[in-house]
């Protein structure tokens, strides 16, 4: 037998001026199976509180209805109230009878009735309540950092700091990402390796840190806390352990034209390498495409060299299978293809090059090594000219219809660098506008300027042709509304950026949601935004959108803090609100799945009694309490009704409508 | 017609949304008739959203046009600076009163196969 | 038709006597020529004796292959072109395992509808013949020639169907294609003003003796249990409960069955009020296709329903009666 | 309150469903905003707009309610990410469905209230209660059939 209790709060005059407390409580006595039945001016204060605890001992509740302020409000309290008393939090209701009552009528009578109904409704919904409790699950005190570019070291190192275990999964042969290839950073101007270079060496030498360079994530199962991934280690065809990245193999190498991709293809480099100096691991790889060994069986000469005997041609792609609570997707970006864009000639001269192109000539690590030569003929260039939104802010559908963010300052900082090492060189930049929010970032872009010369041109180039060997610039200035036509030497593109294209498949794996552009959706724009909406799943750099290096950091940080308060949890406590199937009555027809946004619904074969002794095999669906959100879109979807959400049933909500239409 | 029926008639005739422009000046920075041009096809676009319609009216600029669509094909915003010099063109023919052909027959006869250029070239020889 | 019955009772032999499949999902005699009934046959002697394929075969065998399919052994069906579409519809639910069903895809010319034929004035039907349109009747009194048309199924009236799946297909005459509306009636109804509109649901509504036999021969509607026998959703209902759940039953029906409904028609065939249920269903279909693309449920054996799927820029509820839809 | 009911002028018995993220947490604010709307809007919290489902829509017209309106947040803006875009599909499918049996189209209603769009709440309910009540009981559903012995 249900034993109703119902609290009716005042809040000083705040209801109690316009609905007749006394009287609702009076009428709901009357009620079915409400036992008890009282009004207090401020049931949310220490003594109000008092009162429902002592009420549901003494009178043996079963559920309590508060009608008080929104639940939004104090649900909580009283949840905590009831819990103190030895009732299950979740038989709590609360009636709102001020923000949806009291505040917003003016008429005593009316008010109070419609106080009663929403008791009322309350009290049938508290009637079909069933006592839940939140679930735990135990977390796996491990992370996982997919990418290992600025922003995954950086996390990492954070999470690492914090005292748990992280693995690096980086698909390349090295650490470093991007950030490796630039050649100096805005605002300050300082190099990129100096300040990169040292942080790769913080995590190859931290005892947390596990770095799985050469991999890539190739399943994953589980949930927040309880992550299980399978990694691929592909065949580097060098042993890790062996190699002391003394290059030997790479000058003996005879097949040395393959396209060196850390210089962006500007030079060539041997088919057994180390893509770059300071690289982490320092280990060599082999490309099985261009190793003339490994396509034709003859050769074998870096094995001959090697003086550890770290050669193996034999090597085959391993798999490792390891357990995480927290995973941070860090999967970076690469620029956008230029092949849309012949109107730039990049596919035809050699001399229009991307802005990431211009950072390996610029480079003293670079293909000429720091000295600014023009590919075509290696000589000094005279004019270079910039063109801005190479494909940002495109809806044409060549290109992106976002900004890309970093190419205003890197821009203003080549144009700058180059002002100062070879003054006499004329440095022209087509721009749409200028956007330089961020800390001593317009203050940059006005040096480059007023202090360095650089030419800004408001409008946008139309072509770029070849005459006589000169590059043939042809814009627009639109302040001194004129056709211009710049012969220029060297034009750098300042190409889109996209997200690195294996993060859908990373993506996939995660049931991460993903947006039209490819970037990873965040949990919340603004309040929960580096969070995905997959529970346990943690989000930085440009992944989830474009951003420069400091922006970069501070993310990773951020999912680091976030990870760490996951991981410092022994075990988490779930949402008991969860959907729930009746699988005496699933279909398993997998429409529920479809709609998840949070990928946790799965499938099981199960056997059931079907009557005369016999069974049958049926698919039906299993929710993972610790993965729902609750938010019942599969409590709709499933035309038997097998799905039902805790906490909010179709029986409850059924009730509340019908106690809202009785008349 | 007034002046606020007349920006909408050209909005209507040009099928273009002008509201899209981001003033990039990629369109006036591949116009082979620039400088012949006393309005800039960039131009066309700000003024018709600004509503300066009539100095649009009485400019030479449509007449020099070459509707070789080069600024259309550019624009990353798909708007189409060369259809409203033509909303323009057609626009200017039409009020001159002495058509050949009424606007109401038009879109019985006319091809889809037939290039747009032709069409304007027609109008021109067969108005004036 | 009667090459096309030998054929299929040949191949049917044949599986069924090299071991291939364990059995048959085809029709069985009934007592007339006009009864056919869906049918398991297991052995050669049953179809020999029982094995049927005429004019009157209209019924679906889908749904049957739902419970059959999970036997031991291979399970061969015959297959019509329409049916093809709801066993893809349940292969992408799960509910039939694809890899034990040998789906043999027969032709179909449209079948006849009894009750049309009665209705003519034609009784003591002993055989049929159908020549091109027309429709030649033997019956107790003589031969009487009926314009086929006339007398077809609602739902052949405008198929335009093609087997979807197919292991093997028996098609000895190949049926003319040609253009139907298959929502002109939907789109009578929603020309009508709402009261209109409200008077014929309600004359046709009140025939409903809420005998279920729509909910039971639905392909889609096949769930372990419906949501009306479950106690635990609020809707629960028996049958003939006279107040609000006969309207409640085929409103929600059809949302339950929106996106995954064929359009197989079978829902008007059986019911014994002759109450025009399709009608339902392809609103819905109609609106999904203006609102949302064209969509054939039935076309691909996976991916999603436009019901469990969405565009960033999907038409408002409050704009599809402004005539703001796409 | 039956005699109060018959006294006055017809007032409908309106069900609003809020998600409890934007729209319920936008008829918090109008409360704290003093914005009136009247007494017969009753709200049913939901987690999400996609938790409601046609049947109650339909189980409060058959228990007499005269209108039904459904809240959530903004396309985009779904607390859950996809679950008011599911929503959109299913209301709009509903609504039009319940159109073609007759049922007034005024009576069904989706909008769209963040939890900063407390005058929006009130103005949306103080709206729909007016177009309601021009339309009197809702008699069509529960009349869908014929009574026997009508």
């Amino acid at each position: 037998m249900q034993r109703i209790g119902v609290f009716i709060c005042w809040c000083g005059s705040n209801i109690a001026a316009t609905v007749d407390v006394k009287k609702v409580a009076e009428t709901i006595k009357s009620e079915p199976g409400v036992v008890y039945s009282e009004n207090y001016q401020y049931m949310c204060s220490e003594n109000g509180q008092q009162l429902i605890k002592q009420a549901i001992k003494e009178h043996n509740l079963t559920g309590i209805v508060i009608g008080a302020c929104s639940p939004r409000m104090h649900e909580a309290t009283f949840r905590k109230a009831a819990e103190e008393a030895g009732l299950n939090p979740y038989m709590v209701e609360i009636a709102n009878i001020r923000e949806h009552c009291s505040w917003i009528h003016k008429d005593m009578d009316e008010a109070t009735e419609k106080a009663v109904i929403l008791v009322r409704t309350a009290i049938a919904k508290v009637k079909l309540n069933a006592p839940l409790q939140a679930g735990e699950s135990p977390v796996i005190k491990r992370a996982l950092v997919i990418g290992g570019g600025i922003a995954g070291i950086q996390a990492a190192l954070d999470i690492a700091d914090a005292g748990f275990e992280v693995d690096i999964v980086e698909k390349n042969a090295t650490i470093g990402g991007r950030m490796a290839q630039l050649d100096k950073t805005f605002p300050t101007l300082d190099c990129s390796a100096c300040i990169l270079t040292p942080k790769m060496v913080d995590c190859a030498q931290h005892e947390k840190i596990d770095i799985l360079s050469y991999s890539e994530v190739e399943d994953v199962k589980g949930f927040v806390g309880n992550f299980s991934v399978k990694i691929r280690r592909k065949a580097r065809f060098v042993d890790e352990t062996k190699c002391t990245g003394c290059k030997i193999c790479m000058e003996k190498c005879p097949s040395k034209k393959g396209l060196n991709t850390f210089n962006m293809g500007l030079n060539n480099r041997p088919a057994i390498y180390i893509p770059f100096a300071q690289a982490i691991p320092n280990v060599a790889v082999i490309d099985p495409e261009q190793c003339i060994k490994l396509k034709t069986g003859k050769c074998g000469i870096c094995q001959k060299f090697c003086g550890v005997g770290a050669i193996d041609y034999e090597q085959k792609d391993t798999f490792v299978e390891r357990q995480y609570g927290a995973i941070v997707v860090a999967t970076g970006f690469k620029p956008i293809e230029l092949d849309a864009f012949n109107e730039y000639g990049y596919n035809d001269n050699k001399d229009v090059i991307t802005s990431l192109e211009l950072e390996r000539l610029m480079n003293a690590a670079g293909p000429s090594n720091g000295v600014l030569l023009r590919p075509s003929d290696n000589e000094h260039p005279k004019v270079i000219t910039f063109i801005q939104c190479v494909g940002s802010r495109d809806t044409s559908g060549c290109g992106k219809p976002y900004c890309s963010k970093i190419c205003c300052m890197y821009t203003a900082k080549h144009a700058m660098l180059i002002r100062e090492k070879y003054p006499d060189t004329q440095v022209n930049v087509f721009y749409i506008d200028v956007r330089t929010p961020g800390k001593n970032y317009d203050e940059f872009y006005r040096r480059a300027v007023e202090q360095y010369g650089v030419n800004y041109i408001k409008g946008m180039v139309g072509k770029v042709y070849n005459e006589n060997g000169k590059l043939m610039v042809q814009g627009s200035n639109l302040i001194d509304n004129e056709q211009i036509t710049i012969e220029s030497d060297l034009v750098v593109l300042a190409a889109a950026i996209e997200p690195e294209p294996s993060v859908r498949k990373v993506a996939t794996l995660l049931t991460a949601s993903i947006d039209t552009n490819n970037f990873l959706t965040e949990s919340h724009a603004k309040l929960r935004p580096v969070e995905s909406p997959t529970a346990g799943v943690y989000l930085a750099g440009v992944c989830q959108g474009p951003k420069d290096i400091p922006e970069t950091v501070s993310q990773a940080s951020a999912c680091a803090a976030k990870v760490i308060g996951l991981l410092v949890k022994d075990k988490l406590k779930t949402n008991p609100c969860v959907a729930m199937p009746d699988e005496n009555m699933c279909n398993g027809c997998s429409q529920c799945a479809n709609v998840c946004a949070y990928g946790a619904i799965t499938y099981v074969d199960k056997e059931f009694r079907i009557g005369g002794g016999k069974t049958e095999i049926r698919r039906v669906a299993n929710v993972n309490p610790a993965v729902c959100q609750g938010c019942g879109a599969c409590t709709v979807t499933c035309p038997s009704g097998a799905m039902d959400l805790k906490g909010f049933s179709s029986k409850q909500i059924m009730s509340e409508v019908e106690a809202i239409c009785k008349k | 017609m007034t002046k606020e029926e007349r920006i909408e008639n050209l909005n209507r005739l040009s099928g273009t949304d002008v509201r899209k422009c981001m003033k990039c000046g990629k369109c006036s920075g591949r116009c082979p008739a620039f400088k012949e041009m006393d309005i800039k096809p960039h131009q066309f676009v700000s003024m018709l959203c600004n509503g300066k319609i009539d100095e649009l009216l009485e400019c030479e600029a449509i007449w020099n046009c070459l509707s070789c669509m080069a600024c259309v094909e550019r624009c990353p915003r798909g708007v189409a600076p060369a259809a409203v010099v033509e909303a323009v063109r057609d626009t200017v023919v039409r009020m001159q009163g002495k058509n050949g052909i009424k606007a109401e027959e038009i879109p019985p006869i006319v091809d889809e196969l037939i290039p747009q250029q032709l069409l304007v070239s027609a109008y021109r020889k067969y108005n004036k | 038709m009667k090459d096309v019955e030998l054929k299929m009772l040949e191949r049917a032999k044949a599986l069924l006597q090299s071991g291939e499949v364990a059995r048959v999902i085809g029709w069985k005699k009934g007592e007339f020529c006009y009864d056919p009934a869906p049918a398991s046959f297991e052995s050669v002697e049953e179809m020999e004796n029982g094995f049927v394929y005429n004019w009157f075969c209209g019924a679906n065998l889908s749904k049957y292959l739902i419970q059959m399919a999970k036997k031991e052994g291979k399970t061969a069906v015959f297959l019509k072109p329409c049916d093809t579409y709801s066993f893809n519809q349940l292969v992408k639910e799960h509910r039939i395992n694809r890899e034990n069903v040998y789906v043999i895809a027969v032709e179909c010319l449209a079948k006849l509808d009894v009750e049309k034929m009665k209705a003519k004035g034609v009784s003591f039907i002993t055989d049929v013949e159908v020549v091109d349109k027309d429709v030649k009747v033997t019956t107790a009194y003589g031969v009487e020639t009926l314009y086929k048309p006339d007398v077809v199924l609602s739902k052949c009236a405008v198929c335009t169907k093609t087997h979807q799946v197919k292991d093997e297909e028996i098609i000895l005459h190949e049926r003319p294609e040609r253009e139907v509306n298959r929502f002109e009636e939907v789109e009578k109804l929603e020309a009508m003003t709402e009261d209109e509109r409200f008077a014929f649901w309600r004359e046709q509504l009140s025939k409903c003796i809420r005998c279920n036999a729509c909910r039971n021969v639905c392909p889609a509607c096949s769930c372990v249990k419906c949501v009306f026998d479950n106690p635990a959703s609020g809707i629960a209902a028996k049958a003939n409960d006279d107040k609000f759940e006969e309207q409640l039953f085929h409103i929600i029906r059809a949302f339950h069955v929106s996106g995954r409904c064929t359009d197989c028609g079978e829902c008007s065939r059986v019911c014994p009020q002759n109450i025009p249920l399709h009608l339902l269903n392809r609103k819905f279909i109609k609106d999904i296709d203006t609102l949302y693309g064209e969509y054939q449920a039935g076309e691909e054996s996976e991916g999603k329903t436009p019901l469990t799927t969405y565009t960033e820029g999907d038409t408002e509820p409050n704009d599809v009666f402004n005539g703001e839809a796409k | 309150m039956q005699e109060v009911t018959e006294k006055k002028e017809f007032t409908p018995t309106i069900v609003a469903f809020c998600c409890n993220w934007c729209s319920y947490a936008g008829a918090d604010l109008a409360g704290s905003s003093r914005l009136t709307y009247p007494a017969n809007v009753k709200i049913i919290r939901v987690p999400c707009s996609c938790r409601v489902n046609p049947m109650f829509v339909l189980k409060a017209f058959q228990q007499g309610a005269d209108g039904v309106i459904l809240c959530g947040c903004h396309p985009g803006d779904c607390h859950y990410v996809t679950g008011n875009y599911y929503t959109r599909r299913r209301m709009a499918l509903l609504y039009s469905f319940l159109n073609y049996m007759g049922i007034e189209k005024e009576r069904t209603r989706l909008e769209w209230v963040s939890a900063a769009e407390g005058a929006r709440f009130s103005a949306v309910m103080n709206d729909f209660v007016k177009q309601v009540a021009e339309l009197g009981e809702n008699k069509r559903l529960t009349d869908l059939r014929v009574k026997e012995g009508e």
